[in-house]
């Protein structure tokens, strides 16, 4: 059996990938795209703790997490679209019609 | 045993690689390709894991409906515009630091989170010998979380409401400014 | 096997809300006059006043429960929604372009969000409550994009800040449920009242705090509050100022007394920089600010600075102070924001400060309400808003939090200069241009009444309300924690 | 005690008036004036039967109101009157009667405001007077800020809004130490009952702590030295009326509240800061009485004169004997008198000339002599000439202090001197002189200026003549209040 602790490590590693992705990047959908990435960290380290005490609970937090990744994507996407149609600017630090 | 390692390793790497390339693709087309990528192995991660039927939902929830619907909207928005270096990253010192701070609490918990937490309990523990792991989900799922399950489709509904109204139903009113 | 209770009757009044959203969808395709969405709401809300009232308390599952202190909140609520919808009409009279059964069927999505919030029992349920409340808000503010395009920036500013709350609010579960191996409050008590994981639990509510202060939008997460609030139809600035943060802080009192009760005190002193640093930063740049919306933006940032200080002794009282600074802000800004609606009918240009100049001479009582409603903001006597901070500052004193208290109240005094200065524009400025009056909706005029009589009530005797407040938390905690 | 108390009467007398203007469209500018007139000259009469069937060999509170107000935090509706606040009950609705019959012509625009702000004015001068209760002491206090910030602000002069910012900042800065302290004494002994604090005992670095922060409000309300900044630019810029009341009563308040909760509550750290406050206040007077001499603007000549006569009443006070303290209530009736009476007098030139430079006027004697004269008893009322109301508060004060420091009282005494200087010195200045080109042809004084000021000078005859019941007023009150102090 793999050790727990890898998976652990794996999933950090992805979420802080994700992570870097939100921060660093202008590109909305990639930003979009990034919180997808820290979404499936998490998910790794739910289903793991779960598939290692035997409890049904992380599964099914899973499950919900799936969920709001679709309702964050379907969300963010309508946004980006509109911004895209009106504003005609795709990348964040464009948005910037509001300072201080 | 040497074998779920390699499997592992190679789900790994097939999740952290196209993870990263996907957060530095110049084209989000190439970024959403590769995030398909990574949830792909991770849908089998998952299976290692002991969880099939969250495979198949990660497969056709994630892969088939999300990524595509990424797709549908860069194709719909149509980049045209090349990216220069220059644009393509924000100059943030302070993202960085929010990463360190991050990276440094994750280090820090390191010791906490790789051993099994003593006082964890199953609360809903199940019991592969009477009944596959599907079959346990669906059961607590429905009863248990019976609330949460209705509230997600609550959730979903209002989004698809709200997305429609948005794009749809508003019409802009010309020269109507605030 | 034990089979949850499905007692679909304590779930009457968030169905209500949930169907008659769904009904305004549904509906609204098929109608030409579109008021019909206003008398349909009303109707919904005051049904929903009556279901609360008779409404049997009990489970829905282990993840809902309708108990004495989620009722109370809700009606408090529910009374405030009551005059938001009331200042929805006339506004969307003014902005007929997004006068759609739609708008109403979201605003009652989120009600519906903030309601499962309050009752939830899990962090599961919880966070769906959030998201739900969130995500309508989200579609509202971008509507506004009908009148000014940039109101997607706004709402685009408010979902990526909403985004990293969900972010931090799922490492959050996933730290918790690593921890103890379950999402329910109890569960989080028992550990804890049995001494185990205090320093784990401890870094998980860190992350907690995060999510929520985004949604609070207190320092150092506060960026998106002025962009969101400048882009909103202004009757949402009320649901986001006054009812969605009331919500999100009975919440977070919820949470502190049935899941970290043993940690409260600790739970509170990190609390204290969130509050200070939101007082300061919101009482600063409020000073700066020329669009009305933005400076009372600010101002909203350093009014949750305060309402959150009361959460720092730990003391039960000073979690009902900190519920009643939010009722009285709450009809505070509907009581504002009912003006701004008159203002806005007017003339789109009165929003900014330096237009507002003189207008005391052509709207004389308008401009006389309005002035009560800053110094209520202000906190002077004898409004509302200064019982508020006077007991919040009788709990922080009494919780030997001196310099605490002191350092807020001198930067309330800075925080009295942009109230100030809007007074100043309003009386004291000469006027270049004159308006023309145009008519007063009653619907106005009857929230503005309320309103003002609320804010001066409160401020003379605010008796009543303490009352109710603290015996709910009282009989609350007696109910949860000693059985009879 | 049952029923509607005559404190009550007095204290919410005003808010039908109030009710009353809101009802009245705002184009009937006379029937509001009428009105407001009708209700502040009321609220006087009832102040004078107050002051009638006052008991003045009785030391307790009289005719004490208790009522409950907020449970939760133990706090009263608690009203009562003794021999140290009684006087300036009256004084507070004379002062708001006086504005309104001075603003009768003088204020143009905005009218029902005026009105509304003074009569609200009133409310919480009277209000501040006679609570008993801490909390309700405060919020009166600070409800007189709002009044009062629209009163300056609105109707002042050119530089009033930089001023009446200035003003509202600064006393909301010192109340909020006020605030704290209060809080921490309730918490300490659970109640806001003032008559229940009295002679409680503190540990004696609590006490000094809690000393300051009472004293910073105060004294940024007195002014006392340090903390004077914004009376000069308040006065300047207020209307009449609106220096009036700040001279009259507002500025009182602070050494009312000093005689009230500072000796009593806080025995101890009242001798421990005696002196520093002692020497303050000389400061204070020598300081201010020489700002004086170089003022251009009459407004802010009489402005700084106040700080100086405000040092003699903090010195009155702490010089923590019943001499000293008696003169100093006697003194801030008094100064409210006088010093009111000058404002207005600088406001009835004002209002026909509209300059208030010193240099504008000269040999206003010969072409406005009634003027002059009035003007000639208030300025000599302000140098305490013997026979005036101003000398019998002096005397008393300087005698008083006398017993507590000689050398101090020496300073002081300088102060009186220079004080003779510059007013004389005014008076020489815009009434002597070859009379300048604007001051011919002067509208002839109004009945509603004649009868303001003609009531002042009667009011400086009378206590400079025969002090004695006023004195007799305050004399078991102020024995029973040093009686705490160790």
């Amino acid at each position: 059996m793999v050790p727990f602790k890898y998976y652990v490590v794996l999933s950090l590693i992805i979420f802080s990938i994700g992570l870097l992705g939100v921060l660093l990047r202008k590109n909305l959908i990639i930003v979009l795209v990034s919180f997808e990435i820290i979404m499936n960290g998490l998910m790794i380290f739910l289903a793991s703790v779960s598939y290692y005490t035997k409890d049904v609970q992380g599964y099914i937090l899973v499950f919900f997490l799936l969920a709001l990744a679709a309702v964050e994507a379907g969300v963010g996407l309508t946004l980006v679209v509109l911004v895209y149609r009106k504003l005609k600017r795709i990348y964040t630090d464009e948005v910037n019609y509001y300072r201080g | 045993m040497i074998l779920e390692m390699i499997v592992f390793i190679y789900l790994s790497l097939g999740m952290i690689i196209p993870g990263i390339l996907a957060i530095i693709s110049k084209n989000p087309v190439h970024a959403v390709l590769w995030v398909l990528v990574l949830i792909l192995h991770q849908a089998f991660m998952l299976f290692t894991l002991g969880s099939e039927f969250l495979t198949a939902v990660q497969i056709i929830v994630y892969a088939g409906a999300v990524i595509v619907l990424f797709l549908f909207v860069v194709y719909m928005i149509n980049l045209k515009r090349e990216e220069i270096w220059k644009v393509f990253v924000k100059k943030s010192p302070l993202g960085f630091v929010i990463f360190l701070i991050f990276i440094f609490f994750f280090l820090k918990s390191l010791t906490f989170l790789t051993a099994l937490s003593p006082h964890f309990k199953a609360h809903l523990p199940y019991d592969l010998t009477q009944g596959t792991n599907l079959w346990w989900i669906a059961r607590y799922l429905f009863t248990h979380f019976l609330f949460q399950f209705e509230l997600v489709g609550v959730l979903l509904l209002v989004v698809v409401l709200g997305a429609v109204f948005l794009l749809r139903k508003l019409k802009e009113v010309e020269g109507g400014s605030l | 096997m034990v089979t949850p209770s499905l007692n679909f009757g304590s779930l009457a009044l968030e169905m209500l809300l949930l169907f008659s959203g769904i009904f305004l969808f549904l509906v609204d395709h098929f109608m030409k006059n579109k008021n019909y969405a206003f008398w349909v709401s009303v109707l919904t809300v005051i049904a929903s006043l009556f279901i609360l009232l008779f409404i049997p308390f009990g489970d829905f599952t282990k993840a809902f429960r309708v108990d004495f202190y989620s009722s109370s909140i809700k009606f408090l609520l529910t009374i405030g929604f009551f005059f938001l919808l009331f200042l929805s009409y006339p506004y969307l009279k003014t902005f007929s372009a997004l006068n759609f059964g739609e708008y109403y069927g979201l605003l009652f999505f989120s009600l519906f969000g903030a309601y499962v919030m309050i009752s939830s029992q899990d962090f599961l349920t919880l966070f769906l409550g959030l998201e739900l409340m969130s995500v309508s808000l989200y579609f509202l503010i971008a509507s506004q994009f009908l009148y000014k395009r940039h109101a997607l920036e706004g709402s685009l500013k408010y979902f990526i800040a909403g985004a990293v709350s969900a972010t931090f609010y799922i490492l959050f579960l996933c730290i918790l449920y690593y921890a103890t191996g379950s999402i329910y409050f109890e569960e989080v008590i028992k550990k804890l009242s049995q001494g185990h994981l205090r320093g784990e639990l401890l870094v998980s509510f860190v992350f907690f705090l995060g999510a929520f202060s985004i949604k609070l939008s207190l320092v150092p997460f506060h960026m998106w509050a002025p962009d969101a609030y400048e882009s909103s139809p202004l009757p949402i600035v009320v649901f986001l100022a006054g009812i969605v943060k009331f919500a999100l802080l009975a919440v977070l009192i919820k949470v502190l007394i049935l899941a970290f009760s043993p940690l409260k005190l600790e739970l509170g002193k990190l609390i204290i920089p969130f509050a200070l640093f939101s007082i300061l930063i919101g009482s600063l740049l409020a000073i700066k600010q020329d669009n009305l919306v933005r400076l009372l933006a600010y101002s909203s940032i350093a009014h949750m600075g305060f309402a959150v200080l009361g959460l720092t002794s730990g003391e039960f009282s000073g979690y009902g102070f900190s519920l009643f600074y939010m009722f009285v802000y709450l009809f505070t800004t509907i009581g504002t924001f009912a003006l701004l609606i008159y203002f806005i009918k007017i003339n789109t240009h009165l929003l900014n400060i330096n237009n507002l100049a003189g207008i005391s001479k052509d709207f004389p009582l308008c401009s006389f309400l309005f002035l009560i409603f800053l110094f209520s903001l202000a906190g002077i006597p004898p409004t509302g808003g200064f019982m508020a901070k006077f007991y919040i500052f009788v709990m922080l004193i009494k919780a030997k939090y001196i310099a605490v208290a002191l350092l807020a109240l001198l930067i309330s005094v800075i925080g009295a200069y942009p109230y100030l200065r809007v007074i100043k524009v309003l009386y004291m400025d000469e006027g270049l241009i004159h308006y023309k009056k145009k008519s007063f909706s009653i619907l106005l005029t009857l929230t503005l009444i309320v309103a003002t009589f609320i804010t001066l009530l409160l401020g003379i005797y605010p008796k009543p309300l303490l009352d109710f407040i603290q015996r709910t938390l009282f009989l609350y905690l007696s109910l949860q924690f000693f059985q009879f | 005690m049952e029923g509607l108390g005559i404190l009550s009467a007095i204290l919410w007398l005003p808010l039908l008036g109030i009710l009353a203007l809101f009802l009245i469209p705002r184009e009937k500018e006379e029937l509001i004036k009428l009105i407001t007139l009708i209700t502040v000259l009321l609220d006087f009469i009832l102040s004078l039967i107050l002051l009638l069937k006052f008991d003045y060999s009785n030391p307790a509170f009289q005719f004490v109101e208790k009522r409950p107000w907020l449970d939760i935090i133990n706090s009263f509706y608690f009203l009562g009157v003794d021999g140290i606040s009684i006087l300036f009950v009256p004084l507070s609705t004379l002062v708001t009667l006086l504005c309104v019959l001075i603003s009768w012509y003088s204020i143009e625009e905005k009218i029902k405001e005026f009105y509304l702000a003074l009569l609200f004015t009133n409310i919480a001068m009277v209000g501040v007077f006679i609570s008993l209760d801490l909390l309700l002491f405060y919020i009166f206090w600070e409800a007189l800020l709002i009044p009062m910030y629209l009163i300056i602000g609105i109707w002042g002069g050119p530089r009033r809004i930089y001023s009446t910012i200035k003003f509202f900042l600064y006393t909301f800065f010192g109340s909020i130490f006020l605030l704290v302290a209060i809080i921490y004494l309730f918490l300490t002994f659970g109640t806001f009952d003032y008559t229940f604090l009295v002679g409680k005992a503190l540990p004696f670095h609590v006490e000094k702590l809690l000393f300051l922060g009472f004293l910073i409000a105060f004294a940024v309300k007195v002014p006392m030295w340090p903390l004077h900044t914004w009376l000069p630019d308040a006065h300047t810029e207020a209307p009449t009326a609106g220096s009036v009341i700040l001279a009259g009563i507002l500025i009182k308040l602070g050494g009312y509240g000093m005689v009230r909760f500072l000796l009593p509550l806080f025995p101890q750290a009242t001798l421990f800061f005696a002196k520093l406050i002692l020497i303050l206040s000389v400061i204070a007077i020598i300081y201010a009485g020489l700002a004086c001499l170089w003022q251009e603007d009459l407004k802010r000549l009489i402005a700084y004169s106040s700080v100086s006569h405000m040092g003699f009443i903090t010195l009155g006070i702490f010089s923590l004997n019943p001499i000293g303290i008696k003169g100093a209530l006697l003194q801030m009736i008094n100064h409210g008198i006088v010093t009111g009476a000058l404002f207005m007098c600088v406001g009835v030139i004002y209002d026909r000339t509209h300059s208030r430079a010193i240099k504008y006027y000269g040999g206003l004697a010969s072409t406005f002599p009634l003027y002059a004269a009035l003007f000639m008893v208030f300025t000599l009322a302000s140098i305490g000439l013997p026979g005036t109301n101003g000398f019998i508060g002096e005397f008393l004060i300087l005698q008083g202090a006398f017993l507590k420091d000689r050398f101090l009282v020496v300073l002081a005494a300088t102060g009186v001197i220079i004080g003779a200087a510059y007013m004389l010195w005014l008076y020489q200045r815009v009434f002597f002189e070859k009379p300048s080109a604007g001051v011919y042809n002067l509208a002839p004084m109004r009945w509603n200026e004649l009868t303001a000021l003609i009531s002042m000078v009667f009011l400086v005859f009378l206590i400079g003549l025969y002090p004695n019941p006023f004195l007799d007023l305050m004399r078991v009150s102020v024995t029973k209040l040093l009686t705490n102090l160790p």
